[in-house]
C-alpha cells in the first residue's frame, strides 16, 4: 500500500511536469482584492452532495472539502486527508484527516462528520450514491481517521470519492433535520477557503476570505461569482474588465481571439472527457456492424474539430480517452474517413440510394448549445455524401434525456462526458447496464472484462483489460468517438495562483485559495 | 354578358380598393418589400452565391468581395443564409397567421352571430385566451415537445387566434343588427349561411389586416423562439442565425446584425401593409390617412 | 362597481383555474423528467431516480398531482420547487423585484415618451416630423426585442465601452446608499432603454390614431367654435378623451411584463423571471413552472381588473353595475 | 275633413293579422346600463300587451316617439323577435308554432321593408344575386335564368326600367330612393300576406319620399297586401294609413281612423304628439301642447297610466290604475281616464 | 340685467339699417377628395340682417352645413377650398386674423349642432365646460358670475340647475340640445346658428325646443339661422328661408312667400314633397330623380336634371339670382346681383330685406 501511495505521488510530480509552467520566477503574491468570476447560473442550493448541481460546484469548491479531490489535471490529490491506505485486499480504505480544520461557524472538525456524510449521502440517495455502491462501512476509530470497508474491492473508488458530490458536510448542522430543507443549504457552512457571505439570486454569490483555512488563509479578500448565463454577455462583462475569470466557458469561436488578447491569459489542454456518436442498437439499421462501421467511415472527425470545435481539441482516434494514458489503447483506433468504402458497406447492407441519391432518412438527437448544434450540423453534412438525411432534433436537455435515455427514440445521438476520474467509468457507458449507455448495446465479454478490472487494484493487471475493451468497441462500433474535450480556462493575466497554473497538484479546480491579484 | 359585367365590378372594385391603397406611400412601401421578400424566398436557390448548407474552410470572415456579408462561425456564406431564411421566415409567419386567422374567424364569426349562451361561452374561452402569456405558453410547449418547425407554426397559430376571434366576433356582433343581415333572415336564409354568405364575408376585413400583422409577429415570434435556442435545427432561420451569431457577437457582428436586419425589413413591410388594409377596408379608420 | 368587480374577479379565478390545469397536462405530458434531471448525466442511478420521484410526489397518477397541486394553492401554498428545495413564492419574490424594476421602468417610459410623441403626432400630421416619427414606430416596431439589446450593447458596451454590459450591481465597487442606487440605474439603462425603445411605437400609434380621432370630435368643433385656445382644447379635452385607450395598452403591457421581459432579461443578464422561468422549463421543475404561470396569470388578471376601475375613474360614462 | 279617410277603407274583409296581447319584456341588462336599476325583477317592457287585427289590403299607421315599442312589434310581426307573451295569428294560424315548424311557410307571409335601405342589402351582392336570393330558398321558379326573368319582371313594375340595367349593379350604386324601391320588390317577391314598413322613408330625402309612399300605396291596392306602417312622422303615417295608432311606451294609447285621429285625438298623449308637430304650411302657426320631459325607458312602467307621469291632465286614478279601453265608436278606441265615451 | 341691455343694443343696431349683419358673397367651398373636388358650395350670395331669423333648407348634400360652417371658419384647412367673402359686421371672416376670429367666435356668432349628443366632451362635467367656454371671452369672470349667467338660461330653456353637476352622458337627447342652445346664448352673440339643432329629436322636444327657440327670438332679439332639411321647422320658426339644392342657393325670401307660393320648381317639389297633416289627401308627387355627382356637375342649372319644368337653356346656362316681386311677375332688373361682379367687393348690391330671390331661368335667371 505504500507503494500505491508512492505510484500517487510519482503521478502528481509527472502532472505538474507537465503543465509545464515554471513558477520559479513567482512574485511574492499580493494579498487582497476581490475576484470576480463568471458564473453560468444560479446554484439549485448549497447542499453540496444531495443533487448534481453543476452551478454550485465551482462555488463549493471553495466552500468545503473532500476527503481527496481532483487537481485541474485530474490527479488525485489530498484535501482534508491528508494521507491515506488502501489495504492489499483492496476493500479497505483508510484516510487520515487533518487535525486543524475548523467548520467555518467554529466548530471543530472530526471524522465523525466524514462518516455523517457519507451515511447520509448513501442512505438520502445523494447524487453521489451509485459510486459508493461498493462501500459497506464506514468507521472512526479515532477523530481523526476514519475508515471506509468495501463489499469488494473497487479500484475506481478513490477517483470517485475524489470526483463530484462527496464534499464534507457538517454534522453538528444537518444532524436531525432534512438536508433538502435544512437553512444551510442557503447559508452553507464548510471547511473551505472561503467563506459564504450573500446569495443575491440571479446576481451573484459572494464569499469572503476564511482566514482561519487550515491550508494556510488565501490571498483573496473576497471572491465573487457573477451570474451571467448567456456565454456572449458573459464574454462581454469579461473583456469589459467586469469580470476577472471567465468562468462561463467563452464560445469557442472567441478562444482564438482571447489568445491574442492583451492582458488575457487562455490555457488549454486535453480533458478527460470526449465526444462520440452513440447509435440505437435496437433498431435497424444500427443493428448492422457495417452501417456503424459506414458512419464510422463517413464522419469527417477532423472537419468536427475545425469547424464545429474551432480547432480546439483533436480528433478523437482510439476508444478512450488517451488523457488517461495508462489505460488507453492506441493500437485498436478508428479507420480514416473513406466515402468510397461506406458507400459500399451501404451498399451491401441493402441501403440503395434513391431517385434523390437518399439511402435513408435518420433522426439525431441532441441537446441545445452551439458546439451541439455545430458539430450536428457537420455531421448532417459529411452523411448526406453518403446518402444519409440527417434531420436535426435540438431537444433541451429534459427532453434528450426522456427520448434517448428513457424512450430510445432515435437513430444516432451525439454526447460527450467525463471519462475518468477511472477508467471504470466505461461500465457506465458500454456496459450493458450503464446507466448512460442508451446503445442497447450488450457484450458479456467487455462487461466481464470490466467487472474484473473495477476488482483488481493494480495499475498494470488493470490496463490490459481495459484496452481489450477496448479492442471490442473497435470491432463492433456501439459508438463511433469523434472528438476530445479542450479544457479552457481563460482569466486575466493580472490574476496569478489560478488552479491551472500554480494549484497543480495543490487544489482542485475553481479553488481559488491561492489566487492573488497583481494589480492596485 | 352577366358574367363579364359582374367581373367588370370586380374589376372595379380591385381598382378603386387599389386607388385607396396605393394613396399611401407607407403601404405601398409595405407592398414592394413584401413583393421583394417573395421574390427572394422564390429565387434564392438561383440568386445564392453558395449552398447556404456549405461549410466553407474561411470561418468568420468579415464581408467582403468572396461574402458579401461574410461567414459564419461554421464557413457558411451568411448572404446565402439570409437569402434562404426568407423562406423560413415567410413560411412560419404566413402559415401560423393563417391557421389563426381561420380559426379567429369562424370562432368569432360563431360567436358573435351566433349570440346566446354560444357567444357567452365562446367570449368567456377567448378572453380566457386573452389572458394567456402567450409567448411563455409558446415557450413551454416549443421546448418541451421540441422545435420542429411544424411544432412552431401550428403553436404559434393556436395560441394567436383569439385576437382575429375578437375581431371577427366584434364585426359579426354588429353585422348581426345589420339590416341585411336581419334582411337575409326575414327571407329565410339559414343561419349557417347566413354566417358563411354575410358575416363572414363582410366581417373579414379587419381579420385580414390584423392577420398581415400576425405574420409579423410570428416572424418576430419564430425569431424569439430561435434566440433562446428553440429553432428548427434543419432550416435556416433568421432567428437562429441571431442565435448562432450570438456567439460571434465580437468576433464577427456580421451574423447577428445583418439577419436582424433581415427581420426589421420583413416584419416591417408587413406592418406596412396591414396598417395599409387596415386603413382602406376598416371603415373606422379609413379617414385616418397618413 | 363592487359588483362589477366581484364578478370579474369570479371570471379572473375562472380564467385562472383554466389557464393553470392547461398548463398543468400540458407541462406534465410534455416529454422530460425533473428526477432524471436532477440526478445528472454523469452517473444516474436508477435508484436515485425513483428516491426523487417519491420525494416529489411525481409517482402519482397525473389527476392526483393535480388535487394536491390545487388544494396547496387554494391554501396559498405555491409548492415547493422539485430543483431548489425552497417554497416556491420564495423563489419567484427573490427575483420579482428586478423585474418590475426593470419592465416599470420601461413600461412608465415607453408610456409617457411613447404617447407624448404620438400627440404631438396628430396635431401635425402629414409634416415631415410626423412622417419621420412614424417611420422609427415603424422601424422599432419591427425589431426583435433581444436583437435590438445585443446590437445596444455591441455598440455601447463593446464599442463605445460606455455602459456596463450586463447585470444589476457592479461587483468591483460594491456600494451602498445612494450610490448603489445610482449603480443600479447606471445597469438598468440599457436593458430598459431596449424595453422602452420596443414598446414606444404601441403608445406612440395607439395616441397618435386616438388623438387625431377625438381631434375629429364634434365637441372639438364646438369648441374651436367657441374661440378657445387650441392649446387649451387640446390640454384639457382632447388629451383626457384620448388617452383612454392608451390606458389600455399601458395596462396590458404592465400585464405581461413578467413574459415580455424575458428576453431582454436573458440578453442582459438581469436577474429577474425570464432567467427563472427559463430555467425552470429546462428542469422540468413543475411546481416552480406551474407558480410562475399562476403569478402571471395573476398578475394580468389584476392588471385587467385595476384598468378596469381606472376607466372608470377617467370615463363617467362607465358605469359598472 | 274625414270623408276621404272612411272612403278609402279596404274593400276586402277578411282579417289577415291579429295580434292579440302580444308582449315583448326584456330582462333590464345590469351592465352599463345608465340608469342602473338594480332589483332583480326589471324587465323592459318594450311592448306590453299590443291588440290590433288587420284585414286584406289594409295599412295600420303606427306612431310614437323613439322607444314606444313601435319598432320591436314590427318585428315580432315578422318573427325577428319571439313575443314573450300573447299571441299573433296570420289567417287565423299561430305565428310562433309556424315559425317554429316550417320557418319558411312563416317567412312567405310576413315580410318586412327596413327603414335604413343603405344597409338592407349586402353591398358585395348585385341587384341580381339579391333578388334571386328568396327565390331560390323558397324554391321559386326552377332554374337561374327563370329567378332572374322572376326579378327583372319584378323590377319593371316596380318602376325600375329597364331592368337588366339595374340587375348587375352593386347597391352602392344605387340612390336611396331607388334601393327602397328594390327592396320593396324583394319583400313582394315572396308575395307576402303582410308587410312591416318599419320608418321606410326616414333615411330618405324629402324628394324621393314621395315616390316610395305611392308604392306602397299602389302594392297595397294591386295586391291587397296588408301593411304595417311605422313611422314617427305623422303626416306621412297620415297621408299613406286607413287606419293610425298611437303607441306609448309599449302600449297602444289610442287607435282609430286616421283622418279620426289627427282631427280629434282624444288622448292627452295624442294631442300633445299632433299639437307639436309642425306643419310645412307657415299660415298654420300652432303653439304645441307642453309636457313634461321625455319619454322614460320603458322599465317596469305603471301602475297607473304609463303616461300619468308626463300627463296634463292627471287625475288621483291616472296613478292607480291603468284606465280601459273607451271605445268612441267608428273603430276610434281610447285609454284614458279622462276620456268618456 | 346684461341681457337686457345687449338686447337694446341689438335693437339700436337693427334700427340703423345700412349693411346686413352677415353678407356671404360669392362664396365657394369645395372638398379635396382623392378622386376630385367636390363643389359643396357654389357661387353663393346671401345676406342677413340683424334680427332676422333666417331658415337655410336643404336636402342631404345641399351644402347648408358646409355654408355655416365656413362662417365660422371651421372647416379643416387643409382639405377644403374656400373662395368669396364673408363679411360679419364689417370683418372679412375668411381672412380675418386668427386672434380677430377667436374674438368673434361665441362672443359674436355661436351655433348649436345637430349631434348634440357629442357636442359635449364625454369626460368632463357640463359645468367645468359651462365655465370653460364662459371664461374664452371673459377671462376673469367669478363662478358665481358664470353660475348666475347660465342658470338664467337654464332657465329660460327649462333646465334643472342640477344639470351643471352632471356628465353629458347623464342626460337625455333633448336636455343635452338644451345644454348647448343655452351655452350657444352665454356672450349673448350678435347671431346664433341652429344647425339641425333639432333634427335627432321626437317630435314632442323638437315642438317644445322650438317653441323655445321662438320664444328666445322674441325676447333676446336674436338674429338666427336655421339650418334644416325640414320645412315645417322653418315654417314654425322663421321669417325668412333659403332654399339650397347641391351647393346652390335656389330661392331666398319670405317664409309666408316662399312656403306658400314658391316660385322655383324645386322648391314647389320640395313642398309637394310634404304631405298636409289637415285637410284632404291630395296625392304627393316628389321629385324624380337623384342629386347629380358634385365632382362632376352638369352645365347649367344644377336641378335641370331633374326638374319638370326645365327648358332647353336650363342645360346650357348656370342661371343667377335675380329679386323677382312678390308674385314673380315684375322683374327687378337693377338691383342684380350674382358670379363674377365679386371684383369690386365693396360694390355689389345687396337684396333689401324681405327681397325673394329665385335663380331659375323661367324667372329672369338668364339676364346676367
Amino acid at each position: 500500500m505504500r507503494k500505491y501511495v508512492s505510484i500517487f505521488v510519482a503521478l502528481v510530480v509527472a502532472a505538474s511536469m507537465l503543465a509545464g509552467c515554471a513558477q520559479n520566477s513567482t512574485p511574492r503574491p499580493k494579498e487582497g482584492g476581490t475576484l470576480i468570476v463568471s458564473h453560468q447560473d444560479d446554484p439549485i442550493s448549497f447542499n453540496p452532495d444531495w443533487k448534481t448541481d453543476d452551478y454550485a460546484y465551482p462555488i463549493n469548491q471553495n466552500i468545503f472539502n473532500k476527503l481527496v479531490t481532483l487537481d485541474p489535471r485530474y490527479n488525485i490529490v489530498p484535501d482534508l486527508a491528508t494521507k491515506w491506505e488502501v489495504s492489499p485486499d483492496g476493500k479497505t480504505y483508510t484516510f487520515y484527516l487533518a487535525k486543524n480544520v475548523k467548520w467555518h461557524d467554529g466548530t471543530k472538525f472530526t471524522s465523525q462528520d466524514v462518516k455523517w456524510t457519507f451515511d447520509t449521502i448513501i442512505q438520502k440517495k445523494g447524487t453521489a450514491y451509485n459510486n459508493l455502491q461498493a462501500v459497506e462501512s464506514i468507521e472512526c476509530p479515532d477523530d481523526y481517521t476514519v475508515v471506509f470497508k468495501l463489499k469488494q474491492p473497487y479500484s475506481a473508488f478513490l477517483g470517485f470519492l475524489a470526483w463530484y458530490g462527496t464534499f464534507v458536510m457538517p454534522k453538528h448542522v444537518y444532524e436531525g433535520t432534512d438536508w433538502t430543507t435544512n437553512p444551510a443549504n442557503q447559508k452553507p457552512i464548510g471547511t473551505g477557503p472561503f467563506k459564504f457571505v450573500e446569495w443575491v439570486k440571479g446576481d451573484h454569490v459572494t464569499l469572503e476570505k476564511n482566514p482561519d483555512y487550515f491550508k494556510g488563509a488565501p490571498h483573496l479578500d473576497k471572491v465573487v461569482f457573477r451570474i451571467i448565463p448567456d456565454a456572449n454577455t458573459a464574454l462581454q462583462a469579461f473583456l469589459n474588465n467586469e469580470v476577472d475569470v471567465a468562468g462561463v466557458r467563452p464560445p469557442l469561436s472567441e478562444v482564438g481571439k482571447l489568445e491574442k488578447t492583451d492582458g488575457v491569459k487562455v490555457i488549454k489542454f486535453a480533458a478527460p472527457s470526449r465526444y462520440y456518436i452513440a447509435f440505437n442498437m435496437r433498431k435497424a439499421p444500427w443493428n448492422n456492424l457495417d452501417v456503424r462501421k459506414a458512419i464510422a467511415l463517413a464522419v469527417n472527425r477532423q472537419e468536427i474539430v475545425d469547424k464545429a470545435l474551432k480547432g480546439l481539441g483533436q480528433a478523437a482516434k482510439g476508444f478512450y480517452t488517451p488523457a488517461i494514458a495508462w489505460a488507453y489503447n492506441d493500437k485498436d483506433v478508428l479507420p480514416e474517413r473513406n466515402l468510397q468504402e461506406a458507400n459500399r458497406l451501404l451498399d451491401a447492407a441493402g441501403l440503395k440510394p434513391n431517385a434523390e441519391g437518399i439511402r435513408l432518412k435518420i433522426d439525431l438527437p441532441y441537446f441545445q448549445g452551439s458546439e451541439w448544434a455545430d458539430m450536428a450540423t457537420v455531421i448532417k453534412a459529411n452523411l448526406k455524401e453518403v446518402g444519409i438525411d440527417v434531420n436535426l432534433q435540438q431537444l433541451e436537455i429534459a427532453a434528450w434525456m426522456q427520448k434517448v435515455l428513457t424512450d430510445h427514440d432515435f437513430d444516432i445521438t451525439i454526447l460527450n462526458g467525463f471519462q475518468g476520474p477511472d477508467p471504470d467509468n466505461l461500465r457506465l457507458r458500454v456496459g450493458s447496464n450503464g446507466n448512460l449507455q442508451m446503445m442497447g448495446y450488450s457484450n458479456a465479454e467487455v462487461d466481464k472484462l470490466l467487472d474484473e478490472a473495477s476488482q483488481l487494484t493494480k495499475v498494470e493487471e488493470r490496463a490490459p483489460k481495459y484496452k481489450d475493451v477496448q479492442r471490442i468497441l473497435s470491432q463492433e462500433l456501439p459508438i463511433v468517438p469523434l472528438a476530445e474535450v479542450t479544457s479552457i480556462y481563460v482569466f486575466k493575466s493580472y490574476v496569478h495562483g489560478m488552479p491551472v497554473e500554480d494549484g497543480i497538484g495543490k487544489v482542485t479546480f475553481s479553488d481559488y485559495s491561492l489566487v492573488w491579484l497583481d494589480k492596485k | 354578358m352577366d358574367e363579364n359585367a359582374a367581373r367588370a365590378r370586380f374589376t372595379r372594385s380591385l381598382k378603386e380598393f387599389w386607388m385607396a391603397y396605393s394613396s399611401q406611400k407607407q403601404a405601398v412601401a409595405g407592398l414592394l418589400i413584401l413583393l421583394l421578400v417573395v421574390a427572394v424566398a422564390f429565387l434564392a436557390p438561383y440568386i445564392s452565391p453558395y449552398d447556404p448548407n456549405y461549410l466553407g474552410d474561411t470561418l468568420m470572415e468579415a464581408p467582403g468581395r468572396q461574402h458579401l456579408l461574410g461567414t459564419d462561425g461554421m464557413g457558411r456564406d451568411v448572404f446565402s443564409m439570409i437569402l434562404h431564411g426568407t423562406r423560413v421566415s415567410l413560411l412560419v409567419g404566413v402559415i401560423s397567421a393563417l391557421l389563426s386567422g381561420m380559426i379567429g374567424t369562424l370562432v368569432g364569426g360563431i360567436s358573435g352571430f351566433f349570440g346566446g349562451t354560444v357567444d357567452a361561452v365562446i367570449s368567456e374561452i377567448i378572453d380566457i385566451f386573452l389572458m394567456l402569456p402567450t409567448f411563455f405558453l409558446i415557450l413551454i410547449i416549443v421546448a418541451m415537445f421540441g422545435s420542429s418547425m411544424l411544432n412552431v407554426m401550428i403553436v404559434i397559430g393556436l395560441t394567436s387566434w383569439p385576437g382575429n376571434a375578437r375581431l371577427m366576433r366584434a364585426q359579426a356582433l354588429s353585422l348581426r343588427e345589420r339590416t341585411f343581415v336581419i334582411g337575409a333572415k326575414v327571407i329565410g336564409e339559414s343561419r349557417g349561411s347566413i354566417l358563411f354568405r354575410y358575416i363572414i364575408p363582410n366581417g373579414i376585413f379587419p381579420v385580414i389586416a390584423n392577420t398581415t400583422m400576425q405574420v409579423a409577429s410570428a416572424i418576430l415570434t419564430e425569431a424569439g423562439l430561435s434566440f433562446l435556442g428553440l429553432g428548427d435545427p434543419n432550416v435556416v432561420s433568421w432567428g437562429r442565425l441571431i442565435y448562432d451569431g450570438r456567439a460571434y457577437l465580437t468576433s464577427a457582428w456580421w451574423i447577428s446584425t445583418f439577419a436582424g436586419m433581415a427581420i426589421v425589413v420583413t416584419v416591417m413591410g408587413f406592418y406596412l401593409i396591414g396598417d395599409g388594409l387596415n386603413r382602406v377596408l376598416n371603415p373606422k379608420l379609413r379617414d385616418e390617412r397618413q | 362597481m363592487g359588483r362589477y368587480l366581484l364578478k370579474k374577479a369570479g371570471a379572473a379565478v375562472l380564467t385562472i383555474i383554466f389557464v393553470l390545469v392547461l398548463n398543468f397536462f400540458i407541462i406534465h405530458i410534455a416529454p422530460g423528467d425533473p428526477a432524471r434531471i436532477l440526478s445528472g448525466l454523469d452517473n444516474p442511478s436508477p435508484e436515485v431516480i425513483q428516491t426523487l420521484r417519491e420525494k416529489y410526489g411525481l409517482d402519482k397518477p397525473l389527476q392526483v398531482q393535480l388535487v394536491t397541486y390545487f388544494k396547496r394553492v387554494i391554501k396559498g401554498d405555491l409548492g415547493h420547487s422539485i430543483v431548489y428545495d425552497r417554497p416556491v413564492w420564495t423563489l419567484i419574490k427573490e427575483r420579482l423585484g428586478a423585474t418590475l424594476l426593470l419592465t416599470f421602468t420601461s413600461a412608465i417610459i415607453a408610456f409617457v415618451l411613447g404617447s407624448l410623441l404620438g400627440a404631438y403626432s396628430a396635431t401635425r400630421q402629414g409634416s415631415k416630423v410626423d412622417a419621420a416619427l412614424s417611420f422609427v414606430a415603424y422601424l422599432l416596431y419591427s425589431m426583435p426585442s433581444f436583437w435590438l439589446g445585443l446590437m445596444l450593447i455591441l455598440v455601447f458596451a463593446s464599442w463605445l465601452k460606455i455602459l456596463p454590459t450586463s447585470g444589476m450591481v457592479n461587483l468591483r465597487a460594491p456600494s451602498t446608499g445612494i450610490l448603489h442606487y445610482l449603480d443600479v440605474f447606471w445597469h438598468l439603462i440599457l436593458p430598459a432603454t431596449t424595453l422602452s425603445l420596443v414598446q414606444i411605437p404601441a403608445y406612440y400609434r395607439i395616441t397618435r390614431s386616438s388623438v387625431s380621432g377625438v381631434l375629429k370630435e364634434d365637441f372639438i368643433t364646438m369648441f374651436r367654435a367657441s374661440g378657445m385656445d387650441e392649446r387649451k382644447i387640446f390640454r384639457k379635452y382632447a388629451f383626457k378623451n384620448a388617452i383612454l385607450p392608451t390606458v389600455t395598452v399601458f395596462g396590458l403591457h404592465l400585464a405581461y411584463v413578467v413574459t415580455g421581459a424575458a428576453l431582454v432579461e436573458i440578453v442582459f443578464a438581469w436577474p429577474g423571471m425570464g432567467r427563472l422561468m427559463l430555467g425552470a422549463i429546462y428542469r422540468r421543475d413543475y411546481p416552480l413552472l406551474m407558480g410562475i404561470y399562476l403569478i402571471m396569470s395573476l398578475s394580468v388578471a389584476v392588471t385587467m381588473i385595476v384598468v378596469d376601475i381606472l376607466y372608470a375613474v377617467l370615463d363617467p360614462r362607465i358605469r359598472y353595475t | 275633413m274625414s270623408g276621404t279617410g272612411t272612403s278609402s277603407r279596404p274593400t276586402g274583409h277578411e282579417e289577415v293579422l291579429s295580434a292579440v296581447e302580444i308582449q315583448k319584456w326584456y330582462p333590464a341588462r345590469r351592465q352599463i346600463l345608465r340608469l342602473g336599476h338594480k332589483d332583480g325583477g326589471t324587465f323592459v317592457k318594450a311592448v306590453d300587451g299590443v291588440n290590433f287585427s288587420l284585414r286584406k289590403g289594409e295599412i295600420l299607421g303606427v306612431i310614437g316617439e323613439s322607444g314606444c315599442g313601435k319598432s320591436t312589434m314590427g318585428k315580432l310581426l315578422v318573427g325577428l323577435e319571439v313575443p314573450t307573451g300573447g299571441k299573433i295569428y296570420f289567417q287565423g294560424q299561430e305565428a310562433t308554432s309556424l315559425l317554429k315548424g316550417d320557418a319558411k311557410a312563416f317567412r312567405r307571409k310576413a315580410q318586412i321593408v327596413f327603414q335604413n335601405p343603405f344597409d338592407t342589402f349586402d353591398p358585395r351582392h348585385n341587384i341580381a344575386s339579391i333578388l334571386s336570393t328568396p327565390l331560390k330558398i323558397h324554391g321559386i321558379g326552377s332554374s337561374d335564368s327563370e329567378r332572374k326573368e322572376i326579378c327583372c319582371q319584378a323590377l319593371e313594375q316596380a318602376g325600375l326600367r329597364p331592368a337588366r340595367e339595374y340587375l348587375f349593379r352593386f347597391p352602392h350604386e344605387l340612390s336611396g330612393g331607388q334601393l327602397q324601391r328594390v327592396s320593396i320588390v324583394r319583400a313582394m317577391l315572396l308575395k307576402p300576406l303582410f308587410l312591416v314598413a318599419d320608418e321606410p322613408v326616414s333615411m330618405l330625402d324629402v324628394s324621393v319620399r314621395a315616390d316610395i309612399l305611392n308604392a306602397l300605396l299602389q302594392l297595397s291596392e294591386e295586391s291587397s297586401t296588408a301593411i304595417v306602417f311605422i313611422s314617427h312622422d305623422i303626416s306621412v303615417t297620415r297621408y299613406i294609413s286607413h287606419r293610425i295608432a298611437v303607441m306609448y311606451l309599449g302600449r297602444i294609447v289610442e287607435i282609430g281612423d286616421a283622418d279620426e285621429i289627427i282631427s280629434h285625438p282624444c288622448h292627452p298623449y295624442t294631442r300633445a304628439l299632433i299639437s307639436n308637430f309642425p306643419s310645412a304650411d307657415p299660415r298654420e302657426a300652432r303653439e304645441g301642447i307642453q309636457i313634461q320631459g321625455e319619454p322614460p325607458t320603458p322599465v317596469n312602467p305603471g301602475p297607473g297610466c304609463y303616461f300619468a307621469p308626463r300627463c296634463f291632465m292627471t287625475s288621483e286614478e291616472c296613478l292607480h290604475s291603468y284606465p280601459e279601453e273607451v271605445d268612441l265608436g267608428g273603430g276610434h278606441l281610447v285609454w284614458c281616464h279622462m276620456v268618456q265615451r | 340685467m346684461v341681457a337686457t341691455q345687449q338686447t337694446n343694443e341689438n335693437n339700436q343696431c337693427e334700427e340703423s339699417g345700412g349693411r346686413p349683419l352677415l353678407e356671404i358673397l360669392d362664396l365657394s367651398v369645395g372638398y379635396e377628395t382623392g378622386s376630385g373636388l367636390v363643389r359643396a358650395v357654389d357661387h353663393v350670395d346671401l345676406s342677413l340682417y340683424a334680427g332676422e331669423s333666417l331658415g337655410i333648407v336643404g336636402e342631404s348634400g345641399s351644402g347648408k352645413s358646409t355654408l355655416v360652417m365656413s362662417v365660422l371658419r371651421l372647416l379643416p384647412l387643409d382639405k377644403t377650398v374656400v373662395t368669396g367673402t364673408v363679411l360679419f359686421n364689417g370683418v372679412d371672416i375668411l381672412r380675418c386674423p386668427q386672434q380677430e376670429m377667436a374674438r368673434i367666435r361665441w362672443k359674436e356668432i355661436s351655433i348649436v349642432f345637430q349631434k348634440s349628443m357629442n357636442s359635449l366632451s364625454p369626460v368632463h362635467k357640463v359645468w367645468e365646460q359651462v365655465e370653460d367656454i364662459y371664461r374664452v371671452h371673459a377671462p376673469g369672470a367669478s363662478k358665481d358670475e358664470i353660475r348666475e349667467r347660465i342658470l338664467h338660461l337654464f332657465n329660460v330653456v327649462n333646465l334643472s340647475p342640477r344639470v351643471l353637476e352632471l356628465y353629458p352622458h347623464e342626460l337625455s337627447g333633448g336636455m343635452l340640445q338644451r345644454v348647448c342652445i343655452a351655452l350657444s346664448l352665454v356672450h349673448l352673440p350678435k347671431l346664433v346658428i341652429f344647425d339641425e339643432a333639432t333634427t335627432a329629436l321626437d317630435v314632442i322636444t323638437q315642438g317644445q325646443i322650438l317653441d323655445e327657440v321662438m320664444r328666445l327670438e322674441r325676447e333676446l332679439k336674436l338674429t338666427s339661422i336655421i339650418v334644416t332639411h325640414d320645412i315645417s321647422v322653418v315654417a314654425k320658426t322663421c321669417k325668412r328661408v333659403a332654399v339650397m339644392y347641391a351647393g346652390r342657393l335656389m330661392e331666398v325670401g319670405d317664409v309666408g312667400t316662399v312656403l306658400v307660393e314658391p316660385l322655383h320648381p324645386y322648391t314647389k317639389g320640395l313642398i309637394s314633397s310634404f304631405p298636409p297633416l289637415t285637410g284632404t289627401r291630395k296625392k304627393i308627387t316628389g321629385i324624380p330623380g337623384a342629386l347629380p355627382d358634385l365632382k362632376a356637375p352638369p352645365p347649367g342649372c344644377i336641378f335641370a336634371p331633374r326638374c319638370p319644368e326645365a327648358l332647353k337653356v336650363c342645360k346650357e346656362k348656370s342661371p343667377v339670382p335675380t329679386v323677382v316681386s312678390r308674385d314673380g311677375e315684375e322683374h327687378l332688373k337693377d338691383v342684380k346681383f350674382g358670379p363674377g361682379e365679386s371684383a369690386g367687393l365693396r360694390n355689389i348690391q345687396v337684396p333689401p330685406i324681405g327681397a325673394h330671390v329665385v335663380a331659375c331661368h323661367k324667372y329672369g335667371g338668364d339676364d346676367a
